[in-house]
């Protein structure tokens, strides 16, 4: 089955092997390390890792769309924020008559707003199967609408970026006025409980961080396994010589649309595992300057090596996390800073020092791991 | 306004004993009395203590009420003296004696009471120093003066007022007063007072009709509400070349922001996200030549245009040298560099200069506004910026179409190899043009410190939008740029009145995305073979 | 003669050379017909009212000077450019006017850049397989593998363009005319009624030269492919040249035999004048 | 900068990925008391929230000059949550459960505080929340040191009523909860109190960082043109003001004409705006910086020496810091301990000075009581303060002009220990109810 090609590189294997063993890792230091002692992990770093983690499903994302297919997205943010206000959504829902206006039904922004009713697109959300389907298919959706046409008239590389930018500004927007009904400016939060379990214990924490881990697990094999496969092989000639990909009898557009619907709908799961970790879903996550962030993790990480994106992730905001504690009046140099160098002295990010060992072991993304460019 | 009810005689007094009145000796001086009568929390008596001291017929009064209005008048706490503050920033604060103006030192902001004044009081001072200045030889004063009388008049003002009128040479001026008066008029109930003030679209005169619109005597209600519809025909017109203009202001702070980055972007390719931050160094310029010339705002700005294009230009060179020469063939690592870079401009500004806004002052030849008629005025400082985008227009374009550099910008954005073997300096291009597109983002932050804060934010609240522009409007193409700016400046405000800012703002961006699938390569695309594929 | 045996064995041995059947109705003779067509670029007209005609298993040289149009005519049969009036036919049943690129390219129609164009970043080998005629679906490429049968044919292929050994390096390291051979192979693979070649031995030394005059002349042939060459190397028309049309801004000015358009005074004037080898640069 | 950063950054820097929860050993009795300062450095909103960050850490050098507290020195921990509103929760756990801080300092705009209120209450710690608000909340674990609605716009707007003869309302606002709150409560408090009508009253919401207000500048003249007084009363968001008040005097609106009261324009942001044409507009707060007291100026002074800049102005903000910083010490002196639940005991009834020459007392809802002024922007960047509530006014956490809060109450004095208890129904209401029950 082609799902499970991916098995059979070494690096993929590496990834896995690596990726599990530090899930097992952290939970074993969580659960089984008495706390004090040096060598616990602590129910905040558990959730802060389960923060990188979500986030290194929607690099890869992204590094699916732009490594190998050459679109540079720079509206998934939008992606993962639609993921999330679904997830928010079934979250507020099973806060019941708990708000703080005791409304069983409606939300306490609701209340103070005076709706009196549920507006029709929150219903359904408090059954968990029909929210977590649109946590898929709400942002699959926005990507085939979208998608569709802008492939179909074939609007290519940077006007696509930017009128991907344009799309996620415009839902920012629209998401901040408080007419739309997913709570403005301040969005959705104080979650209580996800499938029954309180969200403010450790042991929900350590799940959701596994659940995570495994949600990259699985998102990492799917993308390898497709970009190993032929539609693989098909996405990177699109990427660098679409015409002759036409020629050739290839309906391009229509593999764009579905990596790039794939895409989206991994960074959707990516949002709703981002949103019970850190209790609040606003409509910043659409802002287009955290879509371009997440481009230059891919960047940093290396593009068009799906681990490339993931260490992108997870190395750019751990750097936050630390430098916005230690240094938080000169941070954002050393962050600029980073990002400045690694451009200039790891044209192949991060990944590009990594490559050199696995080249032999891996072929098929060294390859691709030298695109032309999209833009331009 | 009641206050000024019974202190005219007073006023025309004080103008005829100008000069005749000896200056007091401190002591014994009423003058004294009249400042401590103001000294009061009731500002009823303060209402009462001003009218006193208009009807003095001091010949100080005047400085006295100017000086209260701007709430320089003040008295130290423990010796009850009264004195002008002169310079009210900072703890400790050169003063005046209020009696003689004689110079009285420094004093501590602590021991000094500021006689305070409300709207109220203000209004009152307002109209009286307008009755004074109706006297006046400067004609320009006394249209002020009239236009400030307007809809405050009484029954004590319109006899003194008919004889000004009588004597008044301007007939503006004249014009004017009569308006105001038919609005006292009117409100004392004369039905006639309206024919005088139909068809004129100041906005106190409609205030004035509306109100009589309301009134119980239907005949003045009617015609009142006649005489409002038919300003309002007017008033329709005005308004809508005011959506205009305001539609073309707009457009122009969206050129100005973007044509630089269509020099860097579009011609160089380069995916300058720092671009935001040069806008912000160009306003930070203007502030930093205001601090360097207190005093006069005018030429500081004047200055700072030059200045403002050299600061960013040089930071443009720097960030060409230091970061982008690197990135030759790689336009999406510039991407990557140049946000690093933005974010060390930002938090530079933060660490170095401050991260509040910083004041820059409008010169008085750029604030206010341009009255095309009573119902349609232009800001002068929109006004400035629109024709000041312009004409960075018309010279960028020179430069493009007309100069050498233009010549070989261009030659290296088609064929870098060819142009090179053709014996251009490649690299010098490059710098060059990247200094030219960042000072052009210099001189957008100039004008835009006239607009909006100047702030280590100021960037960030432009970049996204200028991308917009220069895509929409076709990447490579000046003209795209600017007839992009300028017609999603007017589509938003044409918008804006019915669907609300925010819900204006989604729709052309709806509008633009719509757009690029009709138009793939924007507005003015690039034709022909080279554009292919 | 020998020539002529060494056709009929290579025919043999190719036996991937036999077209795949496509739709294409050619009973009424021409498989591909241009007619008053013309498209403009910025006012410049790149194609003025051009008519041409293809039939079945023909072999074309198409030569004209720089900006003859001879590429913008390509464009416009794959459907690259649309032109501004005319009507393409091929065969006598599909208006190629009305379809997309990859419509055309399944009809059968398969076309070699001038530039050549192949994927760098794959593999020769997996140049090929996209290449192949094959299900070109989202689903059926996503789960595709890889079978034995298919294999032998690529390897024959990558036997024939002489890459075997260079089989498993990315493409974009090939040499100029390795590229040119590639990009043959990717038209061999989708087994097309009509080729169009662009420019084949640009760039070539004269034994791959003689290389590819084998291969296309073996190509054509009635019930086999049509292929239409355009070429500037003159000498390597002449090798392989049955009907030779020369365009000259973007109509066609002479058709013939090598040697009547050659004797063309017109032809001369605007084209055989000037010197081959400055025009081949 | 700060020295406490330093000895953090070098331990940060020590610490591998993985195990990045450092162990924090339990603090022995001379550990210094750490006092958590969580506002935006970076970012859009560090133009508002870098002045509170140095006011608090003057005021933690200026408590260890005195001694510290109970014998212990005071530790400042700063870390940036960059406006980021889900950085804030992360920042606010790390302060608590890595830093094991005592105390928190922080927060400017309501969703950062909603994102950081279920933190603090899982974990138990202690905030200040500094800046004027929607209410609408009561949390055990908030000290609201900001003004309430019934603390700012109820009595700006019966100013404008009562002293200035205003018929007619404009209610602007940026589209976020706070100016929505407010201008609901306002707009059913004008209708049920003076009876004004619907057509008189015009509400608008712009974006955040909205600079371009020529459509809404001339509409608000228009309104004003129908021979009613009228007034704006404006919740417009910092940034935006800026060019709102720019347009504002180009257009010639004066403050004769159409008075614009803000709630959220103070000295810090009229240093970034030339006052000259905007004298005469209004804003009401609870604190002026031209407040005519000693211990005004004598803050002010430390504030000029702090900073060492002749020209940095104070805010209401800032005196609602220092406010809440001294009932907080005042409190662990009570209680001789920081440890929380003691301090949530002990501070409720403690009052202490304020800057406007009274006394702010917290209140049992968690909220203090405070003087209302309102003030008149001068040319100076100053306001003059034209009037002010004869008596200090309690905080309200529940409006009492909105359906849903009428009828709620907050206590959390033993034995009710509830933030909105629900007088009609006479239960606990919601999520209160079970956090009260842990």
């Amino acid at each position: 089955m082609w799902l499970l090609q991916p098995f059979n590189e070494g690096a993929t294997r590496l990834f896995l092997g690596v990726l599990l063993a530090c899930l097992a890792l952290v939970t074993v230091l969580h659960l089984a390390v008495p706390a004090g002692h040096p060598l616990h992990v602590s129910a905040y770093t558990v959730t802060l890792l389960g923060k990188y983690l979500s986030y290194a499903l929607l690099a890869v994302a992204v590094d699916l769309v732009w490594g190998y297919l050459g679109i540079l997205s720079l509206g998934h943010g939008a992606f993962f924020a639609l993921g999330g206000y679904a997830m928010g959504m079934y979250l507020m829902r099973q806060i019941g008559d708990r708000g703080t206006y005791g409304d069983p039904i409606l939300p306490d922004f609701m209340v103070f707003l005076n709706w009196d009713s549920l507006p029709w697109y929150w219903l359904g959300f408090d059954m968990p199967w029909f929210a977590f389907l649109m946590v898929m298919l709400a942002p699959g959706a926005l990507a085939l609408v979208f998608g569709f046409l802008a492939f179909r008239s074939r609007v290519t590389g940077v006007y696509l970026s930017i009128i991907t930018q344009a799309m996620t500004f415009a839902l920012m927007l629209a998401f901040f006025r408080n007419e739309m009904g997913f709570g403005g400016n301040n969005g959705l939060t104080d979650f209580r409980e996800l499938l029954g379990f309180d969200l403010r214990t450790d042991v929900t924490r350590l799940g959701l961080f596994v659940a995570t881990g495994l949600a990259l697990a699985l998102g990492y094999v799917l993308c390898r396994a497709i970009v190993t496969s032929k539609l693989g092989r098909v996405s990177v000639a699109c990427r660098d010589a679409e015409a002759r990909t036409r020629f050739l009898g290839y309906r391009v557009e229509r593999f764009q649309l579905f990596v790039f619907v794939v895409s989206a709908m991994l960074a959707g799961v990516a949002g709703a595992l981002y949103v019970p970790q850190v209790g609040i879903i606003n409509p910043s996550e659409f802002s287009p300057i955290f879509s371009i962030e997440i481009v230059l993790w891919v960047a940093l990480g290396g593009r068009g090596t799906l681990y490339g994106a993931v260490i992108g992730a997870l190395l750019v905001n751990y750097a936050k996390t630390v430098f916005t504690g230690a240094m938080p009046d000169a941070w954002l140099f050393a962050l600029g800073g980073m990002f400045v160098l690694v451009t200039v002295f790891l044209p192949k990010g991060v990944a590009g020092l990594l490559s050199y060992r696995l080249k032999r072991k891996e072929h098929q993304s060294d390859d691709s791991s030298t695109p032309q460019e999209a833009t331009s | 306004m009641r206050m000024i009810r019974s202190f005219v005689p007073g006023l025309l007094l004080l103008f005829l004993l100008v000069g005749f009145v000896p200056v007091a000796q401190a002591q014994d001086d009423p003058g004294q009395a009249l400042l401590e009568s103001l000294a009061t929390e009731s500002y009823a008596e303060k209402s009462e203590a001003i009218e006193a001291i208009i009807t003095s017929g001091d010949e100080r009064s005047r400085r006295w009420l100017e000086e209260l209005l701007d709430g320089k008048l003040q008295r130290h706490k423990d010796s009850g003296r009264f004195v002008i503050v002169v310079e009210n920033r900072g703890r400790s604060w050169p003063v005046i004696d209020a009696l003689s103006f004689d110079d009285a030192g420094e004093m501590s902001r602590r021991d000094l009471d500021r006689i305070g004044i409300n709207n109220a009081l203000r209004g009152q001072l307002q109209s009286a120093l307008a009755v004074l200045d109706l006297y006046t030889d400067d004609v320009d004063d006394r249209r002020e003066a009239a236009r400030e009388l307007l809809g405050s008049m009484d029954a004590t003002l319109v006899e003194p007022l008919r004889e000004v009128i009588a004597d008044e040479g301007d007939a503006e001026v004249r014009r004017l007063l009569e308006q105001g008066l038919a609005i006292h008029r009117l409100s004392e109930g004369d039905i006639d007072a309206i024919a005088e003030l139909e068809g004129s679209l100041n906005s106190r005169v409609r205030a004035a009709l509306n109100s009589a619109a309301r009134s119980d005597d239907p005949l003045i209600a009617d015609a009142a509400s006649a005489a409002l519809d038919d300003i309002e025909q007017k008033r329709r017109l005005n308004s809508g070349l005011e959506t205009l203009y305001f539609g073309l202001s707009l457009g122009s702070v969206l050129v100005l922001a973007a044509i630089g980055l269509a020099i860097t972007f579009g011609v160089m390719g380069v995916i300058n996200m720092a671009h935001g931050e040069l806008i912000m160094l160009g306003a930070y310029t203007t502030w930093a030549m205001q601090q360097l010339l207190p005093g006069q705002p005018g030429l500081a700005l004047v200055l700072s245009i030059p200045a403002g294009f050299l600061v960013a230009a040089l930071a443009g060179i720097a960030i060409e040298r230091g970061v982008i020469q690197f990135l030759k063939g790689r336009p999406l690592e510039t991407l990557l560099a140049t946000f690093g870079v933005s974010l060390i401009l930002q938090q530079l500004v933060r660490t170095v200069i401050s991260p509040q806004n910083r004041t820059v002052v409008s010169p008085d030849w750029m604030s206010g506004s341009l009255m095309i008629n009573e119902g349609l005025s232009l800001t002068l400082n929109r006004l400035f910026v629109l024709g000041f985008a312009l004409v960075v227009f018309a010279g960028l374009m020179l430069v493009m179409r007309r100069t050498r550099l233009g010549l070989e910008v261009r030659a290296v954005t088609q064929n870098r190899a060819m142009a090179r073997a053709m014996g251009i300096r490649a690299t010098r291009v490059d710098i060059m043009t990247f200094a030219l597109g960042s000072g052009v983002a210099g001189l957008a932050g100039v004008a835009l410190s006239q607009l909006t804060n100047v702030g280590p934010n100021l960037g960030q609240n432009y970049i996204i939008d200028s991308f917009m522009v220069v895509v929409f409007g076709g990447v490579g193409n000046l003209w795209g740029t600017l007839v992009a700016g300028l017609s999603l400046g007017v589509i938003n405000q044409v918008l804006e009145p019915w669907a609300g800012a925010v819900l204006a703002k989604i729709i052309v961006l709806v509008f633009i995305i719509l757009f690029i699938q009709k138009r793939p390569r924007g507005l003015f695309p690039q034709k022909g073979r080279a554009a292919e594929g | 003669m020998s020539f002529i045996s060494s056709l009929a064995d290579r025919d043999r041995v190719f036996d991937f050379l036999v077209p795949a059947t496509s739709p294409v109705d050619v009973r009424h003779g021409p498989i591909l017909y241009l007619e008053d067509v013309t498209v403009t670029f910025d006012g410049f007209k790149a194609i003025d009212d051009l008519n041409l005609t293809i039939d079945d298993g023909e072999l074309r040289c198409i030569i004209g000077p720089n900006g003859a149009g001879k590429t913008t005519m390509m464009d416009i049969i794959t459907g690259k450019t649309r032109p501004d009036s005319g009507s393409v036919w091929f065969g006598s049943r599909h208006n190629l006017l009305a379809m997309s690129e990859p419509e055309i390219a399944s009809l059968g129609i398969g076309r070699k850049f001038q530039k050549p164009t192949v994927f760098e970043a794959l593999t020769v080998f997996e140049n090929l397989e996209l290449a192949m005629a094959a299900d070109k679906r989202i689903l059926p490429t996503l789960t595709a593998r890889m079978s034995g049968e298919i294999r032998d044919r690529i390897e024959e292929v990558l036997d024939t363009i002489g890459l075997v050994e260079l089989r498993d390096g990315p493409a974009g390291i090939l040499s100029h005319g390795q590229k040119q051979w590639l990009e043959i192979g990717m038209l061999l693979m989708q087994r097309p009624r009509l080729l169009l070649v662009d420019e084949p031995v640009a760039g070539m030394t004269e034994q791959e030269m003689e290389r590819t005059a084998e291969l296309l002349t073996g190509l054509a042939g009635k019930g086999k492919q049509s292929v239409v060459v355009v070429e500037h190397d003159m000498g390597f028309v002449r090798s392989i040249a049955r009907t030779v049309t020369v365009l000259h801004q973007g109509s066609v000015l002479a058709e013939g035999s090598m040697d009547q358009v050659s004797q063309d005074p017109k032809v001369v004037e605007v084209y055989l004048g000037a010197d081959p080898d400055e025009e081949a640069a | 900068m700060i020295p406490s950063s330093v000895y953090r950054t070098s331990r940060w820097l020590a610490v591998p990925l993985l195990s990045a929860a450092v162990a924090t050993p339990a603090l022995a009795q001379e550990d210094p008391i750490k006092v958590g300062i969580l506002h935006s450095l970076s970012g859009t909103m560090a133009i508002s929230e870098t002045v509170l960050k140095d006011t608090v850490e003057m005021l933690i050098e200026q408590q260890n000059e005195k001694g510290g507290l109970l014998g212990r020195e005071l530790e400042a921990v700063v870390v940036d949550p960059a406006s980021d509103w889900p950085l804030f929760a992360e920042k606010a756990r790390e302060l608590l459960a890595q830093e094991e801080v005592d105390v928190i300092f922080g927060n400017w705009t309501s969703v950062s505080r909603k994102s950081v209120l279920p933190v603090v209450e899982e974990l138990n710690g202690l905030l200040f929340y500094p800046v004027q608000y929607e209410g609408e909340e009561s949390s055990e674990n908030v000290f609201y040191t900001g003004a309430a609605p019934n603390q700012q716009a109820i009595p700006a707007v019966n100013y404008l009523h009562d002293r200035v003869g205003v018929e007619r309302w404009v209610l602007a606002g940026t589209d976020y909860v706070y100016p929505r709150t407010t201008n609901k409560i306002l707009e059913a408090y004008l209708q049920d109190e003076f009876g004004v009508a619907e057509e008189d009253i015009m509400i608008n919401y712009t974006p955040f960082g909205h600079s371009d207000w020529q459509n809404i500048v001339s509409e608000i003249k228009d309104f004003g043109s129908q021979g009613k007084k009228t007034a704006v009363v404006s919740t417009i968001n910092g940034d935006a003001n800026v060019p709102f008040y720019r347009e504002l005097g180009n257009q010639g609106i004066n403050a004769s004409d159409i008075p614009v009261v803000a709630f959220s324009v103070g000295e810090q942001e009229l240093t970034g705006i030339d006052t000259a044409p905007l004298v005469g507009h209004l804003a009401a707060w609870n604190y002026f910086m031209s407040v005519d007291t000693d211990t005004n100026y004598d803050f002010i002074d430390a504030w000029i020496d702090y900073t060492g800049d002749e020209m940095a102005v104070t805010n209401d903000p800032m005196e609602a810091h220092y406010i809440g910083f001294n009932m907080w010490a005042e409190a662990v002196r009570k209680a001789g301990t920081t440890e929380v639940d003691a301090v949530k005991d002990a501070i409720i009834g403690v009052a202490v000075p304020n800057l406007t020459g009274g006394y702010a007392a917290m209140m049992p809802n968690h909220h203090i009581t405070k003087p209302v002024l309102i003030g008149e922007i001068q040319d100076n960047g100053q306001f003059s303060i034209v009037w002010e509530t004869p008596s200090t006014v309690a905080g309200d956490a529940w409006s009492d002009y909105l359906e849903g809060s009428r009828d709620l109450i907050s206590d959390w004095r033993k034995p009710m220990e509830c933030g909105n208890y629900n007088v009609v129904e006479g239960s606990c209401g919601g999520g209160q109810a079970d956090a009260a029950a842990e």
